[in-house]
């Protein structure tokens, strides 16, 4: 399941709704990235541009990769947009389980995913000046691993 | 053909979203992005590092040398950023 | 940051707390285990028997491995003991850092260690009979990984 | 001495703690495992694996040829089964 939306997110709720009635799962793992503070101090904030479609499509499709290689009860995916304050809560990835580790390697495996992938833009400000964020080498990296 | 631009080449094009009529002779992304280039000093320059700009057709990510149609929509944009902010 | 503790806990409102007011914490990893239904059916549940002040030194234990181990800004492991049913939660592992890799293979490394060394004793029921759950072998090959 | 029993040597034996006097000549862990098992049926019974006896003295795992000292806090209990039960 994947969302892509402005407004915040529950984590306990969504966390509790992914496995609900379902017995078989017995872990869920979980990672939440908050907006960092880029040096710009914890007044700065970030905006978040994306394709809508797209961002749904490829963010379906990433879903389908993981379930495809681990063997997952379920998975969602929430991520935001627009302008998000330095320590909220940008980006939310569940992924249940009956075997603790299919659930953490999953998340971790889309957590690379998105960091590095995910079809968003992000301009960030801080107050004073604002600008485009570039890409960054070091994420395509840790995206490698994940190759068989 | 419906053109979407996004991020740093909205900004410096000035719109997000506009309709176009391509002449015959323009087939290609590739073409397209030479034709676009002469539209004006806006899109010359945002246009002028193909290095870092991406191409979608109709939600795909598509090469340089990938043929429109005319009901196309084509996004252009720079390389993704990512999503997720806050870690390493 | 451990507890052990009869009463649920509330998800989201600890992932919150873990990283209130420090915007250097950038990704949340967190993993919630869920009694599973072994069998007996979703009417089946679990008591959970710990040694009290032991358990809580043996966590806090694991907690300072893991600290000394990955850059973490925060940990929080939350174990439940006593009575629980199928579906029910009953441990929350969350690390906070601002690396992803350090705060999901930190989490990993807790959960291995959880299942397999911390120091509780499962009597499973199914509403007609009970018993005592023997020691899984698998489990502490998983543990075996983290060695360096 | 203060004696803790867990789990199914809890069960067995019937009651989760009691406190002990132990003779001048009962110097081990082990010595004391033989000596307990010599209480009655129940103990004899649960303690006649040693090998899934676990032996904590003032809360930290010892081996059986520990020495015990009079104010220990001495635990006896099965091998954990860990803490987490949902997943494998």
């Amino acid at each position: 399941m994947i969302r892509v939306q402005q407004g915040k997110f529950d984590v306990g709720a969504e966390i509790a709704e992914v496995c609900e009635g379902d017995f078989a799962v017995g872990g869920i793992a979980s990672f939440v990235g908050v907006v960092r503070d880029t040096g710009s101090g914890p007044s700065g904030f970030m905006t978040l541009e994306h394709y809508p479609g797209m961002t749904e499509r490829k963010l379906a499709d990433i879903e389908q990769q993981a379930r495809a290689r681990w063997d997952l009860a379920n998975v969602l995916i929430v991520h935001r947009y627009g302008k998000l304050a330095v320590g909220e809560q940008i980006v939310l990835v569940i992924t249940a389980s009956a075997h603790r580790d299919a659930a953490l390697e999953s998340c971790h495996f889309l957590i690379d995913w998105l960091k590095t992938d995910a079809p968003f833009w992000k301009y960030e400000e801080d107050g004073q000046t604002g600008g485009w964020v570039g890409a960054r080498e070091s994420d395509d990296e840790a995206k490698l691993k994940w190759r068989d | 053909m419906n053109v979407l631009y996004f991020a740093w080449l909205r900004t410096k094009i000035g719109i997000g979203e506009e309709t176009l009529e391509l002449p015959e002779e323009v087939t290609t992304v590739s073409e397209f992005l030479d034709w676009l280039g002469q539209r004006g000093p806006t899109y010359l320059e945002a246009l002028q590092d193909r290095s870092v700009v991406r191409v979608a057709v109709n939600q795909e990510y598509v090469p340089f040398d990938h043929v429109l149609a005319p009901d196309d929509e084509v996004a252009l944009f720079p390389p993704v950023t990512g999503g997720l902010d806050g870690v390493t």
